[in-house]
């Protein structure tokens, strides 16, 4: 782990000055068993405010239940869960206005969901079909990006984004999220050195989930955090306990609004806990200790949150059992909805590969669409 | 109408279009102030400001992944690479976003955008300065790949490719920057980005290049015609996606076909011609397809890339086999 | 002898190499107690513990690069690439350093190394993870590319690779890893890196493939073989560098060459296969060459890439053509 | 610039906490005029050390202007001055051993002339010719990096070299050095944020010259100092006045015996000035002031040091003259033996591609010894 640097001894003490200083904090407003570390922000004390986060959340828990099962049973590609995680995505969905610009990774659902993706797009994506990425007109989905698979690579996308924004002289702000390992890679750190270049608004958001596959994140980096890898670029780093959907939202929202404001892009690391394998794809039981996880249940994003509530009399039991019922129903008619996609077109893999296919291509697209559909999935 | 160099035609072209839409930004490596290496960018600072005209950090996968990130949102970006050998850490970004995104999301989100990179050896330039790229992009899937071989062309498809919906990579070599002149008048029109230009005609035997190698192309065209030999050379100028039709109608008229390429040879573009060659043309060959490439070697120095680039001798080498095992 | 599934081979491969010499790691992500994401490395760090079975940070690049540092200095570095769509970001680092340092010092920094990595697609893999990278690579010169295409030629290979002097990119056809079994027996004896192999011997028809694509080839000339045609089934194995006599000799004898590849058509490595047949065996041919590739798309994902990936009706129909034109 | 990160008045005080905090030192003991600014380490009052680094940086001044000369007439390619920058050259040069590996950038003639590569091995190259970078056998250099024209991309080299040295146990050390404009890069980022990972010997060098080629390092970067780009992977970064000698070696050479003793990275930004064009094929006017080169004289490493050296009596007028009259009759017979190099055969080209040239690439070989020499340069 990082030390700051000291001179020794044997430096002569005026050969050396200090040039700069830099703190990291944390912020957190409920502890793990939902009692209060400290007064919350208004939006959590609004209870109809303080309700549409805690039904998000479950109802994006019920989805990814929905979708696992789905996988388990052979009617869905290889799936990337969010159990454990909701609370970010809730918190992403309720912090971006509606003209600001999402740029997810591929776990944030629920930010998806509150941004206007019909719960099936992310069915037919994780089941190989690209019109799960075409997000609907008419919602703020339509002009985010899509889940992405390459780690990181899709982070210095929000430097074009937000340059052409303040080009046009625009007051919205670019959401760029990944996980801990996708702070290694190149493309992550190039994007958060140029976004203070231009004071960019951009918000960099890192959910730490404690893992990247089956690499922990302390063995990810030497960094003590990953919100000092801000510094980096000149860029104000801070950590948030990501399992606090109030904390969350308020650190997120903060930043975007100070970005919004044109005071400059921010790094934000969302500490969390990976609740489920990797991908259905992973067992992570092959480099992970059970005990690590039966721990981390104790910190869960929705127990918490249920807790508080409850205490301020926002929530029952009756609230409780409405909700998962009604987010059971929806996962399922979801997983219907799904399953009866109609194929398309063998040809469809020609049909945005250019706005117009070459003339050179037409052969090719021809000889698909004669062949017909072929065997396979 | 005034006489340019290609580096002239370049600017132009950029201006150009800057001038016409207000949606195109230029970005890059010391491209402001300093008018970029080459000087392509000469007087854009002043003329559209530093918000249009962008000095980039140094970093190129950055470069290419932000002109992804300006042209999905409909702002035209034309960002320049300093050295064809800087090209590759763009590779990632293109393959795996800047052709993706309009099929990922089903026309949703579009990359309208440009990568100009001088390209191709000749000019005694340091290490990593005198590579060609054009085959390792024109294999990609949803690119265009331009290279222009003279001045009016490359003002013409310049301003096609900053018009093109879809990405390109554009292909300036560097050799002819200033090697010649030819008069191009600012009119705005572009030149088709999806056919092969017939350079001169010829019945005897198909002369195809693109970029650099076209002006020895050309001069081997000269040598053939003082001997009474008449080439038909094409200049290949997109190559993705190829015309093969016009090459194929030009090699049925002459059954004799020299492809001319600086690239490595091994999988270079010239490959992918003679392969169509060997599909669609077999029928209406006399003799074998040739292909006269860089070797298969990294890129010398200095002091020996004229081993390594193709030249007038090497070329007509190759066309005299030709004619040796089938006579006009 | 045991019968292993390829996967298991080149896990094989690995293990037995890092038992007789103590200087060979290997490198990636998830490697180590995960065994690597289709398990190649299972064991390995059990075996010889964490120092030379070497978890890496999330960086691709710099898993390239650091088995360029370590290969310089006499560690043969065996690196994995999680999956093909990601191999881009090592292009720069393979390029501009693997191949090169040799060349550059003379002959006093090498990089004898190896990055393998899954490769081309059908096992309904996320997106991102099903590209065909051979070609990519096989342009570059001073590299090695070699993809197996069965559990003998993956563990005689991979030795070959991990002892050879220079930067070796080893494409393991993801499909094929659990397909089928061989005996393979663990004596250490590699395969040569130079040459093809005749899969099959045949008079009628040269099928030519490597890697994935190999094993639809096979099943062709079976379909072939019951109605009498006798097709010589040629497995590039190693793409560069090529060994073309092998496949000059095969098509001298059958006048017939049809390439099997499941890159993208345009500018992959059946066009370089091709290319040499256009100019060397073009008198021996009696009929076009044939290429069958994926098409120039992006890599379709999992509903769709049965669409994209050649089968065995495709290469059926393109062998059908060259018998149309000229009948045996 | 970063602005240290504060917590608003609108976050409840209790919400937050400080989790990490980092200071940047600068280092220096010569002032711009020679005196002192703290007392030297032994090394600079030792009469004979304290020459040699003088006299390496004279020579390598006068290697400098005749390799810029040669341009200037048309006999040497573009070359790269180090004009102003080499005393980092020098310091790294002594702070070294001669086991351990030096990865440079492409400026530091100084280092690898005290490691060992003859002067002529640099017009070589540069006249482009590789056999420049064949670095004799029996040196320190012979085991080092060539120059990179690449920015930034060999500093990840550094990574499994190090890793090499751990893992065979030796008590080596990697010296990896590049510019400011270089640290924009991912390749850099990656290799910083390893070395931490397996706490690997290196010590990483950025020369600060204030410019990358027209871009202002200000404007390369929104961070206050380039030395806090090591906190992104928790390694311990520190400024020095890359124009002070002293300093700079004493600050080098405490990194790589923390790097030798396995207390593991380091990053050095040596604060400097690049006084002449980017490379002869620059013309700075272009796009910096005059004025500013004036001024960066007045700091000029040499001036300085030579000033120390005087006041210490440890340098005369005599010894000045004898220095300048030996290092430039080197720098004019290195420019003749530079000038009589005999051409490399034209199938040289093929001699070092691979080990052994692969039989399907025996004919290029052949095509190319049976032409002979190709007209050209
Ligand atoms: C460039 C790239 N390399 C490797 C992979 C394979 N891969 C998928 S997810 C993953 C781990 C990501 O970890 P992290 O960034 O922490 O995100 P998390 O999955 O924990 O949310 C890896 C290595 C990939 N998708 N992209
Ligand atoms: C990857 C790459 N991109 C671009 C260039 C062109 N180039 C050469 S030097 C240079 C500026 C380097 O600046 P810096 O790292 O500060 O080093 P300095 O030249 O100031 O010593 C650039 C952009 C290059 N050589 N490599
Ligand atoms: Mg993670
Ligand atoms: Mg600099």
């Amino acid at each position: 782990m990082v030390e700051p640097l000291t001179i020794p001894d044997t430096s002569p003490g005026s050969a050396t000055t200090k040039v700069a200083s830099y703190d990291i904090y944390l912020t957190r407003f409920l502890n793990p068993d939902g009692t209060l570390a400290a007064e919350p922000p208004a939006f959590a004390t609004d209870r109809e405010q303080a309700r549409a986060l805690y039904e998000l959340m479950v109802r994006t828990r019920l989805f990814d239940k929905k979708a696992v099962a789905l996988q388990r049973t052979g009617q869905l590609g290889t799936y990337a869960a969010v159990l454990g995680q909701e609370a970010i995505g809730v918190a992403i969905g309720h912090a971006l206005k509606a003209e600001d610009v999402f740029i997810p990774a591929y776990r944030e659902y629920a930010a998806q969901f509150a941004r206007g993706v019909p719960m099936v797009r992310i069915l037919q994506y994780w089941g190989g079909d690209e019109r799960g990425m075409d997000y609907p007109a008419g919602t703020p989905s339509h002009h985010d990006f899509p889940l992405s698979v390459p780690i990181a690579t899709h982070i210095p996308h929000a430097i074009g984004v937000a340059y052409a924004m303040k080009l046009r002289g625009e007051k919205r702000v670019v959401l760029a999220s990944c996980g801990d390992g996708a702070t290694s890679k190149g493309d992550w750190y190039e994007a958060v050195s140029a976004a203070k270049v231009w004071n960019l608004p951009i918000v960099f958001l890192v959910n730490n989930n404690g893992w990247a596959i089956s690499m922990p994140s302390h063995r990810q980096t030497g960094a003590q955090t990953f919100a000092q890898k801000g510094l980096a670029g000149g860029i104000s780093g801070e950590q948030v306990d990501g399992n606090d959907v109030i904390a969350t939202r308020f650190v997120l929202e903060r930043a975007i609004e100070r970005a919004r404001n044109g005071e400059g892009p921010s790094l934000v690391e969302a500490l969390t806990y990976r609740l489920h394998d990797h991908t259905t794809a992973d067992d992570a039981r092959r480099y992970r200790p059970e005990q690590e996880v039966t721990d981390a249940w104790d910190r869960c994003p929705v127990k918490r949150y249920k807790a508080y509530l409850e205490a301020r009399g926002f929530w029952t039991a009756a609230d409780e059992d409405a909700l998962i019922a009604d987010g059971t129903a929806i996962a399922e008619s979801t997983a219907q909805e799904f399953l009866k996609t109609a194929p398309q077109a063998p040809e469809a893999i020609f049909e945005h590969l250019y706005e117009r296919l070459p003339k050179s291509l037409e052969w090719q697209r021809d000889e698909v669409a004669a062949r017909g559909p072929v065997g396979g999935h | 109408m005034p006489n340019l160099t290609m580096i002239e035609a370049v600017n132009l072209a950029m201006a150009s279009e800057m001038r016409r839409d207000a949606e195109v930004v230029v970005l890059g490596e010391d491209i402001g102030r300093n008018g970029g290496v080459f000087r392509a960018t000469l007087g854009l600072l002043d003329e559209f400001g530093p918000d249009r005209v962008i000095d980039t950090p140094l970093a190129e996968t950055l470069v290419a992944a932000m002109a992804i990130g300006l042209s999905t949102q409909g702002i035209k970006a034309v960002a320049e690479i300093q050295f064809s050998g800087f090209l590759y850490p763009c590779v990632d970004q293109v393959v795996n976003h800047a052709t993706r995104y309009r099929n990922r999301t089903r026309g949703r989100l579009t990359c309208p955008m440009v990568i100009r990179a001088p390209n191709s050896g000749g000019i005694h330039a340091p290490e990593h300065h005198s590579e060609s790229l054009e085959t390792t992009f024109a294999h990609m899937p949803g690119l265009r790949v331009v290279s222009p071989s003279s001045p009016t062309r490359a003002y013409g498809l310049l301003l096609a490719a900053i018009r093109d919906p879809d990405p390109v990579i554009f292909l300036e070599p560097t050799r002819l920057y200033r090697l010649f002149k030819q008069p191009v008048e600012d009119t705005g029109e572009a030149l088709p980005l999806d056919t092969c230009f017939i350079d001169r005609e010829g019945t005897d035997i198909t002369l195809v290049s693109w970029g650099a190698m076209m002006h020895d192309t050309r001069l081997v065209a000269d040598r053939l015609a003082e001997e009474g030999i008449s080439a038909e050379v094409v200049d290949i100028a997109t190559l993705k996606p190829l015309d093969m039709d016009t090459i194929l109608e030009s090699v049925a008229k002459t059954g004799r076909c020299v492809i001319v390429s600086e690239s490595p040879r091994a999988g270079g573009w010239a490959s992918e011609v003679a392969a169509n060659l060997a599909e669609h043309g077999l029928l209406t060959l006399f003799a074998p397809v040739m292909r006269v490439a860089g070797y298969d070697t990294v890129m010398p120095l200095a002091k020996q890339e004229r081993v390594y680039i193709p030249d007038v001798d090497r070329i007509l080498r190759e066309v005299r086999k030709v004619f040796d095992i089938a006579p006009k």
